[in-house]
């Protein structure tokens, strides 16, 4: 497969050589969280073991060292993402990220005003959208859904022309199903009326390394822990003057300018978003993983993960009863599926006993399970260190379960 | 324990691959009347599971005994719900505080079923069991 | 020195065995942020090599194995400052979890409420209560301090009486200054007039262990990485109808019980107030240092800092022009200090040459500078893996310095 | 690079021991005239250091040359200022962006000086006047 040598890849995976339950682990849970390279886990305990020190305004020399690594970080993800590092805020995750930008319009939108969001969304990036509503008196509306949960992009882009959102908050990539989203034109429309954009890249940072800039929204949100990072980590990007306006969202050291007791000012982002202590150590380890990633380059291994997903959608589908809910056209790695009316939990159950880490439940996508008439489903997401060989006794373990149940 | 009980545990404990002894689970779970979906209210139901499983822990006050009757949608948290009544269903409030769940499951080797993140019911049954008949043995 | 062997303590801690500019480190900034021992660093490392796995509704074999780790940990800091699991929330720090409670008393607190701080505390126990005054138009007062930066601990209990505030928020030592707070009356009297209680544990949950449940606070924080665990963790211990009593603070993943596109229902306290998946590896990390800590006993380690606070306190109070702002009687072993008109950066930065880490400015706490009437200050701080040596090295590099501004 | 900043640096680069650079160091710093009080206004200030440090970059237009001064309330940070302004003062904008300021501090030791987490205004000085010359220059 192309000049990627996915045994060379898997070696950096320590987690992966392991057996569970006497068979070798079959990880096709990257969507959840991401496996880890050596050299993440090595600038996590090279940190700690040699440089561990608090950063920002501290004098001494360890504490200038953290600083100086903590921020060239800032830098790289700039880098991965093509923007500027001023313009990258750190917080604990994709999930406290959509928050902050929720809780920073707070003041900016009103009655008048719809946040337009998509039924495939996490709950991460819906729940958030609620809570602003309700507290703005805003108006929350979803664009319209193809009966196989993909999007209609023209008619999708007509309803932003009506609807004149203030902000369409929408996914790079489905969580459950791994459907890519076409983002220009809905992006494009939502600038010709003015609204803002926030692009839930969870999915999306990992497998289509976006250039920002050209995609042209105003917010993207990531975890570091599904990009073979750390967990307890993961940003905002914000174009500068538009982040530069959201209300603070969390208060305290570091963030402030100057506090009296009766009025404190702020700085401007991105510290003006990052009170306390940060993850530092997770920070360091995101560098190293971040260099990683980059060493890969994207064509290939967007290559190499195209034709494994479609080698794996292909030997799934021909198993007799099987149902697959994800778009094999446009996908990040990710299949959706179920057997015949088997309870998910059940297959998991047995999977899992063959070492086979899949998942199953609605995925936090509850909306889109009801669109989609499912109580559940399975879901085995790839990830560039998964090979033929995974899928191969995926695929004949797979097979074994439902002799068992049949 | 119960001679139902009994029967069933040993014939698990007799299955010479993982695979067998989740054919027994799941037979035991067909053995499960099902409930009558009159009964399948959202009151019933064990909150934040992936499967649904609804269940029932009761005393009958005068037989002093446990009367527990449950059902899910799936096959392996149905089968191991049947294993639940099989252990518990009839017994004194005395006699079930005898009867240490965990250990049973240990020594079938699905203690994993009872751990914390599954979140599957069963254990949460368990645990409603146990309470119940603290109170009444007091 | 008793039975506490810091040679033996000092091994456990990589950080502490290296040269800084040619000087062997001396590491008197703990308040900022502690080292870690080798079993923290290990734990870490071992989660990512061969566990990493999300943690909740996992059905795999490694999901369920991080659950359970990660659950037992929660125990763990229950264990410690003895209260039940489920009265501890994770955050990413003691400033965040400040900001979750004020954040969940946005809708209880009104106009007619009053909120109450100390004027020593850090900032992020000072803008958190502006902003949710602001917020809810509640008053935001301060309890009164003597000269000294001490509290009259009568006159701040008839303040309570007298302003029945609806919170009180205070400090459990000062980051600053060392100096710890009396507690005990202070929440006799605020329970007394049915205010609430939070208590900024930053500083205090190391080198006090308190037991919560004879403390009676409502609220406490803690920040892992200030008790020898790792960065980007934090949490908060409520009492858990109180605690299940605040509006959640961040939405999305697995802090919903149901999600449909118009309305979600919240599950209980704590996953209420956890979305988005938490930081795992720094939970079993932060479980190490627990076990570690707790293999110490509290009485031998809390003399062996005391007598090593006195050592440092009385040779540094000896050299010709230091004036020490700490009060040296009631302390955890942090000392504030000027040296005649000398800026403290000019110390800071001439200390850091001869591999004295302690920090210069205001930490944090501008109001507590402006009652000093100081610009600025060094402080130096101490933990049970310090030593006389460490003392002695520190203050002959002092004299040094001193010697070379003169 | 002007003859001060030459003698400068050679006094500097001869000292046997860091204690003897920093006392160059600080000594310079008490040969920089303090700014005048009414010239130390909050505008002047550079945002977010430990230390106070004002300072005003201006080109000298019928000159050609750049005007830098500055002052701080710490002994080490005005010091490095002195170094600065003998670094630059004077020089036209071609000059200004000839001379790069980190490889000085790193011949001389200090380049930790200029770390972005020293905040101590320093580097806010040099990429001021970097940014200055740069638009004078074109
Ligand atoms: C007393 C006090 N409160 C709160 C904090 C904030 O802690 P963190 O930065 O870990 O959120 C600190 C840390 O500097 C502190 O010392
Ligand atoms: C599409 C999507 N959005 C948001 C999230 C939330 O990410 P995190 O849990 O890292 O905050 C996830 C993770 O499951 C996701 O897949």
């Amino acid at each position: 497969m192309s000049s990627f040598d996915p045994k060379k890849i898997r070696n950096d995976f320590p987690t992966l050589n392991q057996t569970i339950n006497g068979y070798p682990l079959v990880y096709l849970d990257s969507a959840a969280t991401t496996q880890k390279p050596q050299c993440v886990i090595d600038a996590t305990t090279q940190f700690y073991t040699s440089q561990n020190a608090n950063v920002h305004r501290g004098r001494h020399t360890l504490s200038e060292q953290a600083t100086t690594a903590y921020e060239n970080v800032r830098t790289l993800v700039a880098d991965y993402f093509k923007v500027t590092s001023n313009e990258i805020v750190w917080t604990k995750g994709a999930t406290e990220a959509i928050n902050l930008v929720a809780h920073g319009l707070r003041n900016t939108l009103t009655a008048a005003d719809t946040i337009l969001i998509s039924p495939i969304e996490h709950h991460a990036n819906i729940v958030p959208w609620q809570e602003l509503a309700a507290q703005s008196g805003a108006t929350l509306k979803t664009l319209p859904l193809n009966a196989d949960a993909t999007f209609d992009i023209a008619q999708c882009c007509e309803v932003i022309k009506r609807t004149k959102p203030a902000l369409l908050a929408i996914t790079h990539a489905s969580n459950t199903l791994g459907n890519i989203t076409d983002l220009a034109p809905l992006i494009a429309s939502a600038k010709a009326v003015g609204a803002l954009t926030l692009v839930d890249g969870a999915q999306g940072a990992l497998h289509l390394r976006p250039d920002l800039k050209k995609l042209d929204c105003d917010f993207y949100v990531f975890s570091a822990h599904k990009m073979v990072g750390p967990t307890g980590l993961g940003g905002l990007y914000g174009r500068y003057t538009t982040l530069n306006a959201l209300s603070p969202y969390q208060t305290g050291g570091e963030m402030i300018e100057k506090v009296t007791l009766t009025h404190s000012t702020y700085r401007n982002a991105p510290a003006k978003f990052e009170a306390g202590t940060p993850n530092i150590a997770g920070v360091l380890g995101f560098g190293a993983a971040l260099e990683y990633l980059m060493k890969l380059d994207l064509q290939t291994l967007q290559q190499y993960e195209q034709q494994l997903f479609i080698y794996a959608a292909s030997t799934l589908s021909k198993i007799d009863g099987i149902s697959i809910y994800s778009n094999l056209k446009s996908n990040i790695g990710t299949l959706c599926f179920n057997y015949k009316n088997e309870h998910p939990y059940d297959l998991s159950t047995l999977l899992d006993n063959y070492g086979i880490a899949v998942r199953s439940g609605h995925h936090c996508t509850q909306p889109l399970m009801s669109h989609l008439n499912l109580n559940g489903s399975l879901r085995a997401s790839f990830a560039f260190y998964n090979t033929t060989k995974d899928v191969d006794q995926f695929i004949a373990a797979l097979k074994e379960c439902i002799a068992l149940l049949d | 324990m119960t001679n139902t009980y009994q029967l069933i545990s040993s014939n698990i404990q007799k299955s010479t691959s993982w695979q067998q002894k989740y054919r027994e689970i799941m037979l035991l779970g067909k053995t499960l009347p099902p409930l009558a979906d009159i009964l399948k209210t959202d009151d019933a139901l064990v909150p934040g599971c992936e499967s649904k499983v609804w269940m029932f822990v009761e005393f009958d006050l005068t037989e002093n005994a446990l009367v527990v009757i449950g059902d899910s949608d799936t096959r392996i948290v149905k089968g191991l719900l049947a294993l639940i009544l099989a252990l518990y269903n009839g017994l004194t409030p005395e006699e079930v505080l005898a009867v240490n769940a965990y250990d049973e499951f240990e020594k079938l080797g699905l203690i994993s079923h009872l751990s914390a993140s599954r979140g599957n019911g069963v254990k949460a049954m368990v645990e409603t069991i146990q309470t119940m008949a603290k109170q009444k043995a007091l």
